[in-house]
């Protein structure tokens, strides 16, 4: 086991996949000469050189189409987009034909396909920089999404997309960035479509993916205190969601708060807290609680941004209720 | 850049191969009997949703397409693609049957008229949102310049993208010609300039009549070509093709063409005047051609005759498979969405 | 009362704002000299002339973000997408600019903006041209949205979407543009954020907005001859949703049925399942039953379209399931 | 279109009122002293998240904005706003607290560095999305030409939108200058060519070097533009701005400028040498100015330094200003989402 940051478990993906199949290539923003905006691909411009490690214009529209014409005829790009914001203005080749050419053609095409990038705020960003955008991508077949928030799951998963030959979208964290983790010495994988009980627990289930997972653990270890033992189910994919792994949990504590940090209409948060309510009726105590992020666009002001975001102490307060304590 | 900078031959009708000739005619009439029939079933309603015919416009995807080696060279359209698909060798049965939505069709009858593929073939579509398929044969271009540079392929494979004269006003041409251009990725940008955007003539939403000016803004060469004369149309994109496999350098072409028949089957095309329609039916590619063949002697009206009535009995097998072909399964409807 | 189509009625809502207001004006592709793709600006164009009804090239990001650009020095654009799966390509100007210039201005701007056009599927089309995108619209806050389905509606809200100062995108439905249906003589709105009870049931509560509104109606009617009394919630306007008469309608029939004609995950549907799961915990007798598009692209075959769809069928079938018969 | 075809004036300096030429040293200078405190406060952790500084582009903000009657003329540009919102007459204090967060900036502490708006004063943003400001100002202007069409204005106001070299290759550049063109918008696009898009060379994602040469591919009037010199770009964008204001024909202006610090806070601009940074430091536009200033004995050392130090008590005064502003109320989060 070596102990690495979430950036560097990144980029071993990337490297190892690069290293065992010339067929990938990375290609995106200030990625090759200058390392990545975030240095998630810090070094493999110098080790594969310019042909396959690629600087595109700001035009993500076109590049990211780009990448998937290059994917029908067998290559498997990896696009990195900046940030998820920007993919917005990509987002047509995304659902209308990365999605859709192998379901349009009979299942002639296939598009093996990584996008890649920082979802979610950071920090002192405003509106337009801080957008959680997965349930933009979980809604639409034809797609998988996968929302790493260890090093281990973000080498294991990434691979696993790369690997994949259908568009894989990995959402990954600016916050989490420099946090370390363990990984095996070893090559291993993380399948896509499996969640994993980051802590495991008997009173509530904690539901989420994504950044909201460490608060949702460090919540459990503050109910720890107080005598509540929490369990925290992080469901890494959110398309295909792991559904019989949110059920077990919730059929064992029978009671559910789910968190997100994306806007909570038409949210993979509330389409979970559904999904609980509706196939774990019997075995809910109480109402499944939604901390979603307010319902608003994102402030710059770092005490209302922290306001709006889901937090320890809203999650801490949702289990009690959910407890009706 | 100039033709005469290109060095396209202007040939005498007699300095052709008269089976090349003959292929090229035999080819556009093809493309004209499957539109009047695809036209006439959907008329009997046993075909319905969005169809948009080529009628008008066969020299543009048989002189283009007819320059390529589709062995290694791609062809990608719009939503009108019933004719690059005959163009780039697809039985007339797989057409028609997808058209008709029966299990037998090209796409399983998943994709309709507006989603033609043959990935073999390389006909990559196909495609419904106005300029989209523009990125997506850049990289097809790219995966070609790819495996050229890293020593896979002695030379490139060329992707001929097609799309309207409305599409060019859209983002995804712009962002994919300078992205061909900086990495010099072998593609050719054909504009199928049919005057019309639906019901809007090119004048009311361009700020420029012809679109190979836009070129220049990529440093790019541009050319416009007389889509009415198929060997024009044939002797330009030969040339060019060529250029663009040895340096990869990308063209804009601007290829000047009609549509005889509405927008799609639902628009009665009041926007144009009869004359107008008529003076392009003046130049039809198909009869034009048959004229200097004639002309040549190396067509003869029963020769034409033939060759018409092949076709004709050709298309109409087309119909008998695609009403004999049976309907996809129900649960079909969960499988091609994902790849294992 | 006057009898008439769902297209004269979004066609006069446009005609007497237009003469009320000349702030107002009607842009998109075949608005003007073509009366519209499907017909919708009739006679505008004669009316109101060329300064105020424009046609535009086919460049969706750059005319809507003109419409955003005019409406925040005060004009009230009415941006006609041909259908809203274009509208994607736009969306960076709805999600990023028209949602949120006014918060990241801090309240010194507003952008009194429609975005109207056709949601969902029609007949033939396949994937690209037949997706519901409702929940894309609902899920961003700064924008309002509503689904008329009825001629009535159609023009009370297009009025109010057009006299309101936020961006609202109004989804229409290509299917019913030739439904008739009386609309009062004198001029009238009908309130963004009200949902109307379509038909009033004592036995179960059929919650929908949009086309699957009137399936929900037939199903309605066919459960009735066998002595089921079906009530039907439309909620005409999906951002905001009119909660209050979900829960009215949920505590009088304990038991509900969801549809929706979009994709299940992260959809305003699996939403509104879980916004009744949650605040009528102890008023269901069953769990919520949930009837969506499949999570499939849309075939182009006919009969493969209609087995994906919502259908009366699977709404009686969801009613019984939920009714325990 | 070239410079004679303008006729842009070359005055010497004597021919201008020193006053003039004053103010526009001082408004430069206010940038310029603005931008380095931010800097600072950045650096002491007063000010967080992205923070794109001005310092070597002053020229541009004032020169053009300078042209503009702000009663009628609108202004938008990108995230790096802070130059232009204090050209347009915003005060130090508003914008400064802004960047702190506080509720006395002018976005309310919602939009920060990025989103500098001051509806009244015509400066309409401050926009974080590379290339998204173009079709609003395109809006902007598609407003101005509706009123005088209505024949409710005499003249038309003129829309100054500026944005990156790397924002022109995105496909709201192309689709906005199509619309502009064929409607006659009155709005002129100003790409601030500070030769880098964050780490990338311009011409390492571009196919042209000069973007003037796309403005033929809207049969639009284009131009490049010395940045350095506040007086070329002042006489420039006059002579455009009176053309738009009278025709409506809109222009794509190419201003050749340099930022002195990284993108943003965060960058150490390893991309590029010393020796690069330093010729353009050697063309300041400030120093520039002064000298010719002081040569033509408009200005004496002694003037310069008393400009200087009130503009740092200026700046100062806001950096006074935001630390002593109340932070925004929690409950704040719930409004400016929606108007009543
Ligand atoms: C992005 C997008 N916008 C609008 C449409 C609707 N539409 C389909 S075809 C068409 C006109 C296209 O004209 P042109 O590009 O000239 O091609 P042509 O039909 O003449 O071959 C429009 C507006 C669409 N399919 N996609
Ligand atoms: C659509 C989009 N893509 C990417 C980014 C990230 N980004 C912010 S600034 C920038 C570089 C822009 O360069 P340029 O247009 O030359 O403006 P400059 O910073 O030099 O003033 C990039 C890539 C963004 N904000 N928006
Ligand atoms: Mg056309
Ligand atoms: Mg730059």
């Amino acid at each position: 086991m070596a102990l690495i940051t979430y950036r560097e478990a990144l980029n071993q993906a990337m490297d190892e996949e690069m290293a065992r199949d010339d067929r990938v290539y990375l290609m995106g923003e200030e990625v090759a000469e200058y390392n990545g905006a975030y240095k998630v691909s810090k070094g493999l411009l110098d080790k594969y050189g310019p042909i396959r490690v690629i600087d595109t214009p700001i035009a993500e529209l076109g590049f990211t189409g780009l990448g998937v014409g290059s994917a029908i005829v067998g290559l498997r790009p990896i696009i990195e987009w900046m940030t998820m914001n920007f993919g917005i203005l990509a987002l047509d080749q995304i659902v209308n034909n990365a999605a859709k050419l192998r379901h349009m053609s009979g299942g002639q095409l296939k598009c093996p396909m990584v996008v890649r990038g920082p979802n979610g705020p950071a920090e002192y960003l405003s509106s337009q920089h801080s957008q959680a955008l997965a349930s933009y991508f979980a809604h639409i077949p034809g797609l998988k999404v996968v929302s790493p928030i260890t090093p281990y799951d973000a080498k294991g998963l990434l691979k696993s997309a790369i690997r994949d030959d259908n568009p894989v979208i990995v959402l990954e964290a600016e916050m989490v960035y420099g946090h370390t983790g363990e990984v095996p010495d070893e090559e291993y994988l993380v399948p896509i479509g499996k969640a994993d009980v980051k802590r495991s627990g008997s009173d509530v289930s904690f539901i989420a993916y994504g950044k909201p997972v460490l608060l949702a653990l460090q919540a459990a270890a503050e109910l720890e205190k107080q005598g509540i033992s929490a369990e925290v189910v992080d469901l890494r994919s959110v398309r295909p969601i792991d559904e019989a792994a949110i059920y077990e949990s919730v059929r064992k504590t029978n009671r559910a708060v789910v968190i997100d940090e994306s806007w909570p209409i038409a949210s993979i948060g509330s389409h979970v807290s559904h999904l609980i309510a509706t196939n774990c009726f019997d075995d809910l105590d109480a109402p499944v609680e939604y901390v979603s992020c307010e319902d608003v666009p994102m402030p710059y002001n770092h005490a209302l941004e922290l306001a709006v975001q889901p937090s320890v102490e809203k999650i801490v307060k949702a289990a009690k209720k959910v407890l009706y304590l | 850049m100039s033709d005469k900078k290109l060095g396209v031959k202007k040939l005498a009708i007699k300095d052709y191969d008269p089976k090349f000739l003959e292929k090229l005619l035999y080819d556009m009439l093809l493309i004209r009997r499957f539109e009047e029939k695809a036209g006439a079933m959907y008329g009997l309603r046993k075909i319905g949703g969005f169809c948009h015919l080529y009628n008008g416009q066969e020299a543009v995807a048989i002189g283009s397409i007819g320059a390529l080696d589709l062995s290694r060279d791609y062809v990608l359209t719009g939503y009108r693609d019933h004719g690059h698909a005959l163009a780039c060798g697809m039985h007339p049965n797989q057409i028609m049957a997808e058209l008709y939505g029966k299990v037998t069709g090209s796409s399983k009858g998943k994709g309709g008229s507006m989603h033609i593929f043959d990935a073999e073939k390389h006909m990559m579509g196909g495609n419904g949102i106005v300029g989209a398929q523009i990125p997506i044969a850049t990289g097809i271009a790219f995966a070609s310049a790819y495996d050229f540079k890293l020593g896979k392929t002695k030379d490139m494979g060329v992707t001929l993208c097609y799309f309207g004269d409305g599409a060019i006003h859209q983002g995804a041409f712009h962002e994919s010609l300078n992205l061909a251009r900086i990495w010099n990725l072998p593609a050719v940008y054909i504009v199928e300039n049919n005057h019309f955007g639906m019901g809007t003539a090119v004048s009311r939403v361009s700020a420029v009549s012809d679109f190979d000016v836009k070129a220049k803004g990529y440093n790019m060469p541009g050319i416009t070509v007389n889509g009415m004369d198929v060997l024009e149309v044939y002797e330009t994109l030969k040339s060019i093709v060529k250029e663009v496999r040895e340096n990869g350098i990308p063209w804009l072409v601007d290829i000047k063409t009609y549509r005889y028949k509405g927008h799609s089957m639902s628009d009665p095309a009041k926007y144009r005047s009869k004359d107008e329609v008529d003076s392009f039916k003046n130049q039809d590619p198909i009869v034009q051609l048959k004229q200097k063949m004639l002309e040549a002697g190396v067509l003869s009206e029963s020769g034409y005759q033939k060759m018409d009535d092949g076709i004709k009995e050709l298309v109409q097998a087309s119909v008998t498979f695609a009403e004999e072909s049976p309907e996809p399964a129900l649960e079909s409807i969960y499988q091609d969405a994902y790849a294992e």
